[in-house]
Formats: C-alpha cells, structure tokens, sequence
C-alpha cells in the first residue's frame, strides 16, 4: 500500500494527481523551485519541499525520502519520460509511479522504440537516421529523446535539412537533455490517433480506446477529443489490437499511450510510445469513468486490473481544449503577466483541470499550459455546443490567451464535419485573423474606469472624439 | 431598479443609454453584456460577452509599432524570455533573415532574424540576458 | 423551435437551466424580486425582468410576452407544480416547459394522485382524509398541495393530530396556496426511492432509473445517489414498471418523478409524484449522460424521445449532497448572512450546481439551498472518497451551512455500508454534536488578523492569556 | 524562503513555532495547514483544514447565553426570519411549552415556546417583524 506521494510535477496536473490521491486517503508531497514558490500545486498539498530543478532526479528521490514519501508520480513532462528518475526510485527504494526504467528508455528512443514495435508486427513509419533519400520529402525532424512538439521541425527541401537538424537538436538537448534526432517520412493530410492503455504487473494489458488528437499548432496538440470522427468499429478494433501487442511487446507496467499517424485511406503506423499519463487523458477519463491516476497508483501496487477489455464501454463524447498563455493571432507567441481575473466556466458535463487562478503569476520559465477545460456530452455535437458554452464563460484576463481562439475553432464548419486532420489550423488562416474593429460597447464600457458609480458627465473627452474608432 | 447607475455615452456624434446593473454587467441600448476591464500601463482591456479587445492607451504603443514596422532595422523581443545565444558582433555584416539571436521562451526556442540587409550597428543585450516583450536588443544600420 | 425560455426561478436551478439553454442556443429570460436584484441567477441570463413574485403565474407570463420568450421553465418549487402557470401559458400562446396542466392538477392533489394510480395498479401507502383508526398511528400529515417536507408532519399519538393539521395546514397554504392536508400511514425504517421519468408526446413513457433519497432532515432530502445499495434487478424492473405505469396512467409528457416508499421487507408504495425538474436530477445524469433539462426542452418542442428504455445503461455511481444555509448542530436552523470566502471544489467528477458565490447575501425569503455539490466515479466506495475530498475542499464562510456535518454523515460505517433509511440522522444523534475544543492552531491563526505579514510581537496578549482554551 | 513570515504563538505555557507560506498557508510546529479567517462583529470564525471554529469575541455572546439558558424566562429568536403570529397577549398566563408565537423563515414556520410557566411580561415583537437571531422577543415572568 502506497502511503505518501511526491508528486514530481507543478502546475494543473500536479493539482490534478493530487486530487486522486487525496481522494485514495494518500498523503501528497509538492515539489517547487523558486518562481513556483507561490504557484497553486503549492499548498494544494499536505507538504511541499523546495527543489533547484524539476530535473534533477536526485534530488527529486532525496526529497521524497528526507519527506517520508514511499512512491514518486512524474506527471507528464520533466522527468517523467527520462528512465533515471525511475532508475533513482529503484535504487533508493521508492516506488515510481510509472513504467520499469528499462521500458521507458527503449520507448524514450524513438528509432528503437520503432525496430521494437516493427518486430511485434505493428505498423511503423519510414524512418531515416540523418539522410532521407530526396525522393522521401517533405520529412519531418524529430527528437530521439522525447516529444510534444519539441526539438520537432518540418522541412520540405533537402537545403533546408541541416538547420532544421541543428536547431531541433538544440531544443531536444534542453528539452529532454539529450540532443539527438532523426528523420521521419511526413504523411500529408494525416490525422493522430492516439490509444490509452494500460498493463499490470501479472502480464494484463487493455486499450482504453482511442483519442483523437489532430487539432495541432507547431507540432502541439490543443483539442483533443474521444471518440474519433476517424473511427469505425473496424478500425478500432485494428489499431487497438496493435496498441495492446505494443504494449504486450514491452510487458507495459502502468498507463501508456500508443501514438498513430492514421492516413486519409486509413492505413496507420506506429508513431511513439508515451511511457507516462497524457495531457488529454481527462477525455478517456470522462467517457468511460476510468480515473487513470487511480490505475496508475493501483498498478504500482502491484495490484491486478480489475477488467478485462470486454468489460470496458465508452459513453458519450468528451472534449479538452488546452487554454495557453499564447497569442495565437500574433503566430502563437507565449504571453506573461499576472492572472486578474479568473472567472471559471461551470455547469454540467464541465471540468476544468487548472494549475492557475486569480492572482497566479505566469512567468516564462515554464510551459505555457495554463489550464485544460474538459466538457463531456452524449454526442459530439452537444459537446461542442458545451464547449462553445463554456468557453464564453470562461474570463481570463491579465494574461494573453487562447480561448477565443478556441471559440472559433471549434465554432468552424469542417471542424464541427469532423473532417479534421493536423492540417487544419494551415488550411484555415481567418481563424488567426480577428477584426481589429472596435465595437462601440467596448470603448463605453474602457471609459467606465472600474467605478461602480458612472453618469454621462464622468466619461473623458477622449471618449466622445471617436478617437479609437480608427484604432 | 432606480438605483442603478446609469448615463448616456457620446461617440461618434451618437448618444448611447446605458445603465450598469451589476459590477459586471451593463445594460448598452437594451441589450445587456457581461463585462471585465483591466486598466494596464499600455492599454485597456475589456472583456465582453465573450471576446476580448485590447485598446492601446494614447499614443505610445510603442510595442504594436515594433511588430508593425519590423523592416526598420531594430529587433526587439517578441516574447519575454531568454537570450540563449547571439549569433553576431557589433560591425558584422548581415544579409536578410538571418539569425541573428536564438531566445528561449516557455521552453520554445526561436530565432530572431535580420529585417534587412545591413551592418549591426548596436547589440543591447547579452547572452542570458532575461528580457521584456518589446525590448530593443539589436539594431541594423 | 424554442427560441427564446423565461427562466421563472432563482438561484442554482436558474443557473443551472440556463447553462442547458445556452448550450441549445436559446436565449434567457431570468425573472428576479427585489431581494433577488443582486442574485448570480439574474446576470447568467441574456435578459432579465423585475416581477414582485416568483408565485404570480400572470405576472410571470407578462413577462414572458414583454421579453418575447416562446416559452417558460418553471424550475423546481415555486410555480413548478401549479396548474395555473401551466394554465396562463397556454392561454398566452406559450409552451410551458412541463406537463398539461390537469397532469399538475391530478398528481398535484395528493389523495386524487393515489387514486388514479391505485386504479393503474401501482400500489399505494393506505391514506386517510383526517381520522386514522388507532391501530394506524404513527400517522403522517402531508399537504395535499406540495412536497419537499413542507406542511409535513410526524404524529405519534392520535391527541396530538388535531395541532399538527393545524399547523401543517397552515405551512401548506403558505408554501403551495393550498392548506389541505391529508393522514398517511407511517412506514417505520422506509427507505425513499423515486424514479425518473420521461414521456414524450407521441406516447413514450421511459424511466430513468432510481434514486435514493432516505438521507433527510425533518422530511428535507439533504443527501441523495444512484444507484440505490437497496436495490436488486429484479427490485428495480419491478419499481421501474410501476413507475412507467404511473407514468402512462396520466400520460405524461416531460420530465417528471414517481416517489416510492420502500420498506424493510422489499415492499414498494407509490408515493406522490413530482411533475417538474428534481432538486437532485443531477445524480441521474451523471450516470445515463442524459441532460434533463434538454430532455424536457426537446420533449416540449414536441419531439421523439429519442431512445428506448433498452437503450438506456447507467454507468458507475453519483452522490449529490445538498449545501445548505442552516445549522445541522442547532437543530438546522436557517442561516443568514453575506458569503464572504467561497472556494468551490473542482477535480474529476465533481460537479457544482450552485446558486451563489463570493458576495452573495443569503436573506431569510427564500430557501437555505445554496448550492449542490455532486460527484461521480466508478463505484459507490470512490464516490464516498471523492465527496469527502470535495467537501474538505469547500469553503463556504460568512454564512453558517452544512458542510462538515455532510462530511460527518458520509464518513459514517453505516452510511458507507448502504444500510439507510429515512430514520438514519434520527438514529445518530452524535452527528450532530461537535467538539466545542478549539485547537490551539484555530486560536493561532485567529490572531493572524489577517495580515499578511506576522511576527510573534504582533499577537495580542489575549492570544497568550489561554482565555480561548475555556471557551 | 526567507521572505516568508514567521514568528511564535504562545499560549497556556506552550510557544509553538509558525510560518505564514501564503496568505492560506500556514505551517505550525511543522504540519501545514490551509485556513481561512473571518473576523466578525460577534466571533472569530477559523477554517481550517476542513473544519470551521466559533471563536466568540471577548464577554459578551449574548447569543450564546440566550441559547445555552433557554429555561431564564427569555424568548429570543433562534433565527433571523420574520413573526407571523403572536398567540398570547401581555399580561397572559402560559404553561410550560405554550406556543406563544409562530415565526417563518427559509420558508420554514416554526412555533416559539414558552421556556417555563409564569405570566407574559413583555411583548418586544409585533407581527410581521422582521427580526435578527438573538433578538429579544417576549419575556415571562
């Protein structure tokens, strides 16, 4: 029986395990460095230990034992795919809340991870190591050591090959402290379907069925959703046969994802295998009312599955949009600033898993991920129309972000036909163009001043010259 | 109801009623929005039903001119962030779009290019240098 | 096509309405009195009309006609279960959200309601107009207008009836205009189960499965779930028959509840049924996925239900606990005042309808509901554990409520054990009683003042005196 | 670290060390607690970890007094809420457990009782009063 956790992570996913595991009666441990000193995963716990570095995996290990923590979750990102954190936790003793090290280091390889997956017969992606025959463009340049969009680059002509190399091996190294990369064959027009799974330690492995993932910028997921306009029961079954043989092909211990390119004739290759829980999983979670953070900690037990994949039936549609510290009008550049007003959606069928709220001070250390809005409804098109809902609810202020952004998006036709793939957001260039008109009722409602009490004689002179009409 | 605070507002040679109903709601010509302001330094900020508007303050906007006018030879910072590496010395020559410095930013790195063919006449930053959005750190004669 | 709904109600069931509404894209209409002018109900809604009071039908409806609302929602309470709204709305050309109005008018009458479902065959509690035969005390006095506990009373011996009708009688006028009220046998140990019902206007009548409703004080449901721990399959194909049965017999339309009293021995009674929205509906959701409210929306369009009772599964289990502004240790009385810290729970699975927020005033008009925290997981056990976490992350001050002694009750071993029935706070009366030590840490952080920087040399003396240690 | 505020609490001979963490945080004697304060006219009121503590300010309390002593002759109210009816006149005899008014509140009716046998002294209420909880409403002699 796991007692105490640290949690190895910050912002809304460290709130997120904590949530579970406080609900599981297990004592939860933070971790912070100092621009996190006054973050919400902070006192969300019953203890809290400054660290100099979410990376460092000794120390994470030290702090677990000085705080009397019998286990370790990584999250997602930091060290959470890197086997040394797991590799530490063994020698000292701990349990690591995830996959053996040895697994995450074959997965964490994406060349091997691929020559493992091609010999337990799963589909695979063309892959080179530096020098993709010309014919094989455009390619995409990817790192060996991790994934989310980092260290990732798309290079259409073979000129353009080494700088892409250069500076993709630079992010990779700070990334993921490894610099390597390689080359993969680009599928136009390809969706990204992703399979949860999960594997105990008797030799049980399940799919928890598909999400889709495809709604992409610069390589980084921001919606995803389950179940796929993509899917038909066929094809379910086939790509989930292949993401339980993945996992079967490395004796998976704990939750996974298993990474598919699905191209528009419906062939599909094995991507990457994610060895840790994913941004999105809320979306499994919603429709099939797994809490995976619950499996993760039941499964580092030692404890058996308690269902076998006939025994699992997804409800419903589910949907995450991931609200970023980004302007996504202005080619998606992070934002910073202090959080004035947080005013959160709510209501049936709404979740929102955040790391921030009023207050909270965004700063450019981390990732931009500030929050994640969930909605769950019996069809597609009803999430949709929650999500609209309560993404209008959803007040934000102080710090740039994409929640508008998000509005249009899923406000979009084609995206409402499912008729998506990671192309969307190129094919679409008037959702990154917003009117710079001005209406009326926003320059009157800017003159107010914050004052509860207003009359007609307190609105300045600026404001009757139609001076920001022309801004 | 009679204690609402209400008022007409003038713009553009029209008069418009208005009556706020709550802190965070007005009713505007009958029709009513849900409303949040943020007074910055460079700008107001208003949220209404749903969408936000960023008005500039007065003249300045001295950072809404930088994005604008990239091709005058001044490279400012388009994020906050880190200078992670300068890739030139003051006096050295430069063609168009090349990188000049690589900043890092919530964990994304990205270049900064020459506007335009030039000499690098002045570098206000260096490497580890954290800076504002906005920030002046190169300039091309 | 509803294109635009008056709202004719207040607090968390306006809200939660207009989230539905919003969702369809249909405009709202709240009403508000003047006690109600700063209530979080009126700025949810796209418009909003004064009325003098929430119980004038014609009032409401003039409202309807002013704001060109093509229909009414009636909420829970109030006008929900009067004949007459439903009446004005038909003569005014509106859709009343809700049954005819003789479907009110039968089931409304609480003794006509037991006749014309004794004469459909579902069985019925013995009742009596006034004078029960000896042998039948203990002895209910009901109202014959209305539910929720109000003109409600428990008689043990026939010299006390004459006062309790009296009383009840007069509760009953004031809350349902009606002050008729009628003597029902007293089931000891009775479980409550209600439930949900659906019939559209083509003849489809469905349930939705039960609820379990026994936790309550003085007849006020407090804690509700589904499914219930009383029930078998075959228990519930035969309550559910009798409840679609009940249904049929007044050929219902909308959505609507049959109540049950359920005794020790597996035996069932129809008790009245609730022809509106349920305070606790959201359990039922949370478990079939259906959105009640736009159940109710599409069946009053005149649409299809658009499932079989087969098609119907519910999945995992859901807990509602109702947060109330009353005081459970001083025999629950009301509570009033400004809510000054609200700090709503979130995390997987939790959901919170609530009618208030930081600021509101909580003023002795309306009822003590505040707010209903509901949670969902896979099984009964994590649904406790969830709700235990969620209520210890709610804080709720300004105004004494509930929420402790909520969590008091559901940490109970015969609560978590599924043994409940109606007499389970009568048989724990030391739920209600709490430590009056205060912990030398509530003395520390009461000094704090709320300054946000401290040093000892602040704290007055009278921290140091041990005064509070008497109190 | 160091710029959190610390210091020590001493009371009944212990002196026991905290840190405030946050404006909600507090470490004391090494345990961290998450709290909330309100400082009220009549009370202290502490969350903490979960539970809310009482902590009446100061001697007086009367409301207590008047909850904990129900049996002095005093009706007060127990709630705020309004009088719907008095049912006994001054000068009237009443038994022990004589309803001798009916109040209304939350929608709720509830019937005030005389505490004990004796004479109606004094009537500080009228119908249709809205009163505040602890208000004195009638006293029995």
């Amino acid at each position: 029986m796991i007692r105490k956790v640290l949690i190895a992570n910050r912002g809304e996913i460290a709130i997120r395990i904590g949530h579970t595991l406080r609900e599981m009666e297990i004592e939860t441990v933070a971790v912070f460095t100092d621009p996190d000193e006054h973050s919400l995963h902070v006192p969300a716990a019953d203890a809290a230990c400054h660290i100099e570095s979410y990376l460092d995996a000794r120390e994470i290990v030290r702090a677990a034992k000085e705080y009397g923590a019998d286990a370790i979750h990584p999250g997602y990102g930091f060290l959470s795919e890197s086997p040394s954190l797991s590799e530490e936790c063994e020698k000292a003793g701990i349990i690591f809340i995830g996959p053996r090290p040895d697994t995450i280091r074959s997965m964490g390889d994406k060349l091997e991870s691929k020559r493992v997956m091609q010999a337990a017969g799963v589909p695979v992606v063309p892959t080179w190591d530096g020098n993709p025959p010309a014919s094989a463009y455009p390619v995409l340049v990817k790192a060996v050591g991790g994934g989310g969009g980092k260290g990732m680059r798309l290079v259409e002509k073979a000129e353009d090959l080494a700088e892409a190399m250069a500076s993709a091996s630079r992010e990779a190294s700070k990334a993921f402290n490894d610099s390597r990369v390689f080359v993969e064959k680009y599928i136009r027009r390809p969706r990204h379907i992703e399979f949860q799974i999960l594997g105990d330690s008797h030799g049980n492995h399940i799919h928890v069925f598909e999400r889709e993932c495809s709604i992409q910028r610069r390589h980084q997921k921001i919606i995803e959703e389950t179940p796929s306009t993509a899917m038909t029961l066929k094809l379910r079954e086939e790509m989930g046969a292949a993401a339980v043989a993945a996992a079967k092909a490395v004796d998976y211990r704990g939750a996974g994802t298993v990474e598919f390119i699905l191209d528009p004739i419906g062939s599909f290759y094995f991507l990457e295998m994610n060895t840790r829980l994913q941004v999105e999983h809320p979306v499994t979670e919603m429709t099939t009312g797994l809490d995976l953070v619950r499996e993760q900690v039941l499964i580092a037990e030692g404890q058996r599955l308690l269902y076998r994949q006939a025994d699992l039936h997804p409800v419903g549609h589910s949907m995450e949009c991931r609200i970023y510290a980004e302007v996504p009008e202005e080619n998606f550049r992070p934002s910073t600033g202090t959080i004035e007003i947080f005013e959160a959606p709510a209501g049936p069928g709404v979740r929102l898993d955040s790391g921030v709220g009023k207050n909270s001070v965004v700063s450019y250390h981390f990732d931009p991920l500030l929050a994640k809005l969930i909605v769950w409804a019996s069809s597609r098109e009803a999430a949709i129309d929650r999500m609209k809902r309560a993404l209008a609810d959803f007040v934000l202020l102080g710090v740039r972000n994409n929640i508008e952004f998000l509005h249009r998006v899923i406000s979009d036709p084609e995206f409402s036909s499912g008729k998506i793939d990671t192309g969307f957001l190129d094919r679409h260039p008037e959702l990154f163009t917003v009117s710079t008109d001005v209406p009326v009722e926003a320059l009157l409602v800017a003159s107010l001043g914050g004052e509860k009490t207003v009359s007609g004689a307190h609105i300045p002179d600026v404001w009757t010259s139609g001076f920001w009409r022309n801004s | 109801m009679t204690s609402r605070s209400h008022g007409t507002f003038h713009a553009s040679g029209r008069s418009i009623p208005f009556r706020l109903l709550e802190p965070n709601l007005i009713e505007i010509d009958g029709k009513r929005y849900r409303f949040y302001v943020l007074h910055n330094r460079n700008e107001h900020i208003v949220w209404l039903n749903g969408h936000t508007y960023h008005l500039p303050r007065a003249e300045k906007g001295a950072l809404s001119h930088a994005a604008a006018a990239p091709a005058s030879g001044e490279i400012t910072a388009l994020m906050p962030g880190k200078i992670l590496r300068i890739e030139v010395n003051a006096g050295d020559t430069v063609v168009e779009k090349q990188t000049v410095a690589i900043m890092e930013s919530m964990k994304m790195e990205s270049a900064l290019h020459a506007p335009r063919a030039g000499r690098v006449a002045a570098i206000h930053c260096q490497q580890g240098q954290v800076v504002e959005m906005g920030e002046l750190l190169i300039v091309i004669d």
